[in-house]
């Protein structure tokens, strides 16, 4: 039984949550009013009350960048879940002591600089580059690849920024994982395949799919990795938002898009909680049906 | 009854962890249809023993022969062998129908029959009401009996038990092992169990194998291995002892203190040799008759009451340690003893086992 | 753990050493080329350090530095405050509802560009000049959030009858939180503390929409940012490597702290 | 390394003990300007000579971009800023929101060393709100070494050889990307037909296939490393590289350019107008802006000034040498008002296109 009144501890919530609601619940509402208004001619805002903005985001080509955004962050986060559970899973493999040893340099990049890591894919990717003068070495004449300005570079640079993440958050699982259920089902007459896809996949769902929501969420809504590693050639949802804002002066417009932005999330957010919460039902569910 | 046919045959199996040596070449024969208990201290090597017998451990050394065919090498998934595991290790993800019938469909049965032979184990487990639920939703023994029930329906030809008791508490405990003998009797399996409790192989156990530091001590039925314990260190680990050092004389012990304890010598035992003499509590006799061949007296230090036995602990010149003394309960009514009382001990020569120290 | 076979051994090592050199080479590359006198990838022309020399002599660099770790400290330390008396008095509660959880979790996932611009949309509106302390507000916002959520972790382990112990002892509110709350909760909040501030330094689409005009608000994201748009400069590898060396000393820190919180 | 012209690298770097010392004293300095231009395109020590001749300390902030600079001032409406360097279109709408502060001539009296031509420019007749800083054209800068024959025409930019394939870049600013279709196709830089704009959306579309990369801040270096070997330039911008590798030449194509003006605006919002206006008078000087021309390879619209630069600069740099006449033939980029979100829209497309 705890002794507290309710009222002690609103006071110790008070000063954060009036922090977070004046400084992030009440501009994000504003940028939803803004979406409801007009540009001005010269940029900035006339206040008449308008839903072309939110017509505008469905436009074919907007909402074909959106889509395209999509795809690229999809593909980002396929790829990062891929690279970063395979990681994850060697490292929960390795002698225990071995583990936080590799766990902390798997998270190490990470905490350096986003804009040097994307960066440093310049330095290797660009035609001049590390890439090249590897390829020059190893008595390649031809003409030198093109790497960087294209959507692998774009998608490499997401991968490489957010794989640090899916790994610690596919590792967590697999490191909760009691070792004896994999034995058990390999006692029961499972392959090591089966035993994976059925006992240790669906038991670390979660880790992967909190993984994947980071690595999506933040992919999508990048505008630092395209403008820097797509060479201005392919236009994200956070370059298009970037751009209304910085370059075309059209607040509304922008903050309808941020506002699309913000209900994919949720979106991403929601099938998250429902994968989260059944994934075990979901594995059962699969069951039932192959055992007719 | 025929000789029993041996099952299982371990063959100078030995086991390294790098420098370690877990299991140190032991052979053993386990029979058809036995309930088999490996015990042992912590440490002893039954888990890693147990774990070759299931194939999560490859021996260094060593044959593993099941029906005559060395399977040491064979993957757990290709063994007609089950483990039930220490922590049960139930699919948390799966009810308890989907945990039970996991093991036949990776034998690829027909779904009909998967159907009815989980049904059948269900029944037998009575576990039938709780078919749906999730592992994290049943207690401590209905789990226990959904590990033994996912393991059974496979008729393995060898069930192997990892402290299937352990984490029960004492109750639960003492029913669940007269429900495993049960069981074992129904289904006709042969259980080989791991346990560091010597009481729960007494009383499960059709034989049992004391193992120390990765060696094996003794191989016995419970009764041969309780009456006559091949060394010292078997004698403490099972039951409760006496022990009074010593050296060895031709007809017994004598204390150091002079003391004589009367008993039958081993013939490896050379006189004067560091010796101890053991006699069971239950063997020693309050207020005994003039013929036994040993008698002290002692003060009475303190009294435990357990229910259908007393046990007293007395004070005597014989041995620095207080001796301890078993009596029962009907015993102690008819002759009440209390602390602080003289009394005189008694016990055969016959009922004295002296091992080298 | 199971035994394992030396082809899923070796496999495993393999894996491990495809993803670390995946992750490495192109820091390892930065880190070389700092040193490499041409500071081109082109050819290695000899050990220098001029470009450490050109890069402490660059002053809008080491301005922008400094209003980094300005920004930083004072935005970690709000938050620190702020996420820490919000973790307690979260968890003091025994119910709370979902619009107050996601409220909190609200700052750790929406878009750095969502953010960005909502808040430059309302400083501007606001009529307010924009300069660090713009920034500082901004950083509060995610920051408390991660202070929050790493000393909710401890909570959550925290045994409340202690603080009644110590009321039962005679201690008042506020000695309570000094000498028995706090303590126990320290590394955590320590640990939170050092999250915010790398994040803080770390950051750079909130900074860059919610910055003034001039250096005087610049961050070093934001210079680094503009040294990249401007071409590939030897400097930033120098830079590079002063900045992972930093992130190296500063997660070593949580972790010893972190280790020593779950030893408690 | 191979990035700039490593005299503008020199400049920009003072002595260790020097740049510590201002590092270290700037956020305590008391800044009385404050100064938007683009990185390297004034003195570095503009500011300390100005404070000389006039005691009005001051602080140069970069921009990077058109846009960049006009996102942060309409969002502040222009506080925190007193002089800011834009090209014209962007001066226009600074202008037409009411940011800006007419220019009081009275203060400004080296206008006087203008071009009469650089007094009439379209976008602002009689400099009310802006005074021209540079000028120049955008056209083709090229390896000269390394491309087989000359371009002459936009394109062979937008619809290049094979050898040019992947080793072009053009400039992301959406109105320098356009025109570069405007005027392949005989268009006005300021066309606004939506039939017209079509053509010119599905031009650049196509050219994009062939395109390295969009960039407007480091193309010149692009082409001095070989990563590309033909880029749309301002002309100035182009003489970076010039400088850097005498084979790099500039050439306007035959279908003309764009008369870029990039402009000196004093903010509304500024607390300091009188010190703004001295600046802008400092820098229309002769002398300094005869050192602006020579320091950062950009005509200037000062006759003074230009006719004090030497002989072998003018040759290095043959685009500096382009009488004022020609120049002025060509049509501005001025603000399209409403259609500018047309044009918004058109270059996403063009980015967004495969």
């Amino acid at each position: 039984m705890r002794s507290f009144t309710p009222s002690r501890s609103s006071l110790l919530m008070a000063p954060a949550l009036v922090w977070l609601i004046a400084l992030m619940v009440v501009p994000c509402v504003l940028v939803l009013a803004l979406a409801f208004f007009r540009r001005g001619i010269y940029g900035g805002i006339d206040y008449t009350f308008t839903l072309e903005n939110f017509g505008l985001v469905f436009d074919p080509l907007y909402a074909g960048i959106f889509l395209k955004s999509a795809r690229i962050a999809g593909t980002a986060t396929l790829i990062a879940v891929v690279i970063g559970y395979a990681a994850a899973y060697a490292i929960a493999a390795a002698p225990r002591r071995w583990q936080s040893v590799f766990l902390f340099f798997a998270v190490l990049p990470f905490w350096s600089n986003y804009l040097i890591r994307t960066y440093a894919w310049i330095v290797l990717l660009n035609r001049q580059g590390l890439i090249t003068q590897l390829l020059r070495w190893l008595g390649y004449t031809g003409e030198p690849p093109s790497m960087l300005y294209t959507e692998g570079a774009v998608i490499a640079g997401l991968v490489y920024n957010y794989l640090p993440f899916v790994i610690l958050a596919c590792y967590a699982p697999l490191s909760r994982l009691n070792p004896e259920l994999a034995e058990a089902s390999r006692d029961l007459g499972a392959s090591a395949m089966t035993t994976f896809r059925r006992v240790i996949l669906p038991l670390t769902v979660p880790g992967i799919a909190a993984g994947a929501v980071f690595v999506f969420v933040l992919s999508i809504g990048n505008f630092v990795t395209p403008a820097l590693l797509g060479g201005g050639r392919f236009q994200m949802i956070g370059n298009l938002v970037y751009d209304q804002f910085l370059t075309a002066n059209d607040w509304p417009f922008g903050a309808a898009l941020a506002m699309a932005l913000i209900a994919i999330m949720l979106l991403v957010l929601t099938a998250q909680a429902i994968a989260a919460n059944r994934a075990s039902g979901r594995v059962e569910a699969a069951e039932g049906n192959a055992n007719g | 009854m025929s000789e029993p046919r041996t099952l299982l045959a371990i063959d100078h199996v030995s086991k390294n962890f790098g420098r370690v040596t877990a299991v140190d070449g032991i052979s053993l024969d386990i029979r058809e249809n036995e309930f088999f208990a490996l015990l042992g201290p912590s440490g002893c090597g039954k888990t890693t023993l147990l774990r070759m017998l299931a194939g999560f451990e490859t021996p260094s050394d060593g044959r593993i022969l099941l029906d005559g065919n060395d399977i040491a090498r064979t993957p757990p998934n290709k063994r007609p062998v089950n483990l039930m595991f220490q922590s049960y290790a139930l699919f948390p993800h799966m009810s308890v129908r989907a945990n039970v019938s996991y093991g036949l469909e990776m034998e690829r049965l027909p779904s009909a029959e998967i159907r009815s032979r989980v049904d059948a184990i269900l029944a037998t487990t009575e576990l039938v009401p709780f078919a749906d639920r999730k592992p994290e939703q049943l207690s401590g023994g209905q789990k226990q009996r959904v590990a033994l029930a996912r393991a059974l329906v496979k008729r393995p030809r060898l069930l192997l038990l990892d402290e299937p008791l352990g984490a029960l508490d004492k109750k639960l405990r003492g029913a669940m092992q007269l429900e495993l003998k049960r069981l074992q009797h129904e289904v006709g399996i042969t259980f080989v169990i791991v346990t560091h409790d010597q009481e729960e192989s007494l009383v499960m156990a059709d034989r049992m194998a004391v193992l120390r530091d990765g060696k094996l001590l003794q191989c016995d039925t419970p009764h041969a291995v309780y009456e006559h314990p091949a060394d010292r260190f078997v004698a403490d680990f099972i039951g409760v002892m006496n022990f009074v050092s010593g050296k060895a004389s031709p007809d017994g012990v004598v204390a150091v203190n002079g003391a004589r304890i009367a008993g039958r010598v081993p013939t490896a035992l050379t006189p004067g040799a560091s010796a101890v003499a053991s006699v069971r509590p239950e063997r020693v006799r309050l207020f005994p008759e003039a013929e036994s061949a040993n008698r002290t007296t002692g003060v009475v230090e303190a009294l435990a009451y357990q229910g259908l036995d007393l046990q007293l602990h007395v004070r005597t010149p014989r041995s620095p340690k207080p001796f301890l003394v078993r009596v029962t309960a009907d015993a102690a009514d008819r002759r009440p003893v209390a602390s602080g009382d003289h009394v005189e001990l008694g016990w055969d020569a016959a009922d004295v086992r002296i091992f080298a120290e | 753990m199971a035994e394992r076979s030396p082809a899923a051994r070796r496999t495993l090592w393999l894996v491990l050493s495809l993803v670390f050199a995946f992750l490495y080479i192109p820091i390892a590359v930065l880190v070389a080329l700092s040193f490499n006198e041409g500071g081109l990838p082109t050819a290695w022309s000899g050990f220098s350090l001029k470009w450490y020399a050109s890069l402490a002599g660059n002053s809008a660099i080491l301005s922008a530095a400094l209003n980094t770790l300005i920004v930083a400290l004072v935005s970690t330390t709000i938050a620190t405050l702020l996420g820490t008396l919000l973790a307690i008095g979260i968890e003091m509660r025994r119910q709370y509802g979902k619009g107050l959880e996601a409220l909190i979790f609200a700052p750790m996932i929406i878009p750095d560009i969502v953010l960005a611009i909502a808040l430059l949309s309302f400083f501007s509106m606001l009529n307010l000049t924009m300069g660090l302390h713009t920034i500082i507000l901004a950083h509060v916002v995610f920051n408390l959030a991660f202070v929050c959520s790493v000393v909710r972790a401890r909570l959550k382990s925290f045994d409340w009858s202690i603080v009644e112990a110590s009321a039962d002892l005679g201690a008042s509110a506020m000695t309570t939180f000094r000498r028995v709350t706090l303590p126990v909760i320290l590394p955590a909040v320590i640990a939170g503390a050092l999250l915010a501030f790398t994040l803080s330094v770390d950051e750079f689409i909130i900074a860059f929409f919610t910055a003034g005009a001039g250096r005087a608000s610049t961050t070093l994201p934001m210079q680094i940012y503009a040294m990249i748009r401007f071409g590939i400069t030897p400097e930033i590898n120098a830079l590079a490597t002063i900045v992972m060396a930093v992130s190296i000393t500063a997660l070593t820190l949580s972790q010893r702290l972190n280790r020593g919180m779950i030893g408690q | 390394m191979t990035a700039t012209s490593l005299r503008r690298r020199a400049l920009r770097m003072p002595p260790i003990a020097l740049g510590l010392a201002v590092a270290l004293s700037a956020p305590a300095m008391a800044t009385d300007l404050v100064i938007s231009n683009w990185d390297g395109y004034m003195a570095p020590d503009a500011m300390a000579s100005f404070k000389t001749a006039t005691g009005v300390s001051g602080e140069v902030v970069v921009h990077a971009t058109n846009e960049e600079i006009m996102g942060k001032l309409i969002a502040a409406g222009g506080k925190g800023y007193d002089v800011v360097f834009v090209s014209s279109p962007f001066a226009e709408v600074l202008n037409k929101l009411g940011l800006t502060e007419p220019m009081d001539h009275a203060k400004i009296p080296n206008l006087a060393n203008l071009y009469p031509e650089a007094t009439k420019l379209p976008h602002d007749v009689g400099n009310t709100f802006s005074v021209p800083y540079t000028w120049g054209t955008t056209g083709l800068c090229y390896r000269s070494d390394l491309v087989k024959t000359a371009p002459t025409s936009w394109s062979d930019l937008l619809a290049p050889s094979d050898e040019l394939k992947g080793k072009t870049t053009m400039l992301a600013t959406d109105r320098w990307l356009l025109a570069a279709g405007q005027l392949d196709k005989g268009f006005s830089v300021n066309e606004t037909d939506p039939a017209k704009m079509a053509e010119v959306k599905d031009l650049l579309i196509s050219a994009k296939k062939t395109l390295l990369a969009y960039d407007d801040t480091t193309f010149y270096s692009k082409l001095v490393s070989g990563e590309a070997l033909m880029v749309q330039a301002w002309d100035g911008w182009c003489n970076y590289g010039i400088a850097d590798k005498p084979e790099i030449k500039y050439v306007i194509p035959k279908e003309g350019s764009d008369l870029w003006v990039d402009t000196m605006v004093v903010m509304k919002a500024s607390e300091h107008k009188d010190a703004a206006f001295q600046f802008v008078n400092f820098m229309l000087d002769a002398k300094n802006h005869a050192w602006a021309a020579q320091n950062i390879d950009y005509k200037v619209p000062n006759k003074p000034a230009m006719e004090s630069l030497p002989a072998d600069f003018l040759a290095k740099f043959p685009n500096m040498a382009m009488p004022v006449a020609d120049l002025v033939k060509f049509e501005q980029l001025r603000d399209v008002g409403e259609a500018q979100r047309d044009y918004s829209k058109i270059v996403s497309e063009i980015k967004a296109a495969q």
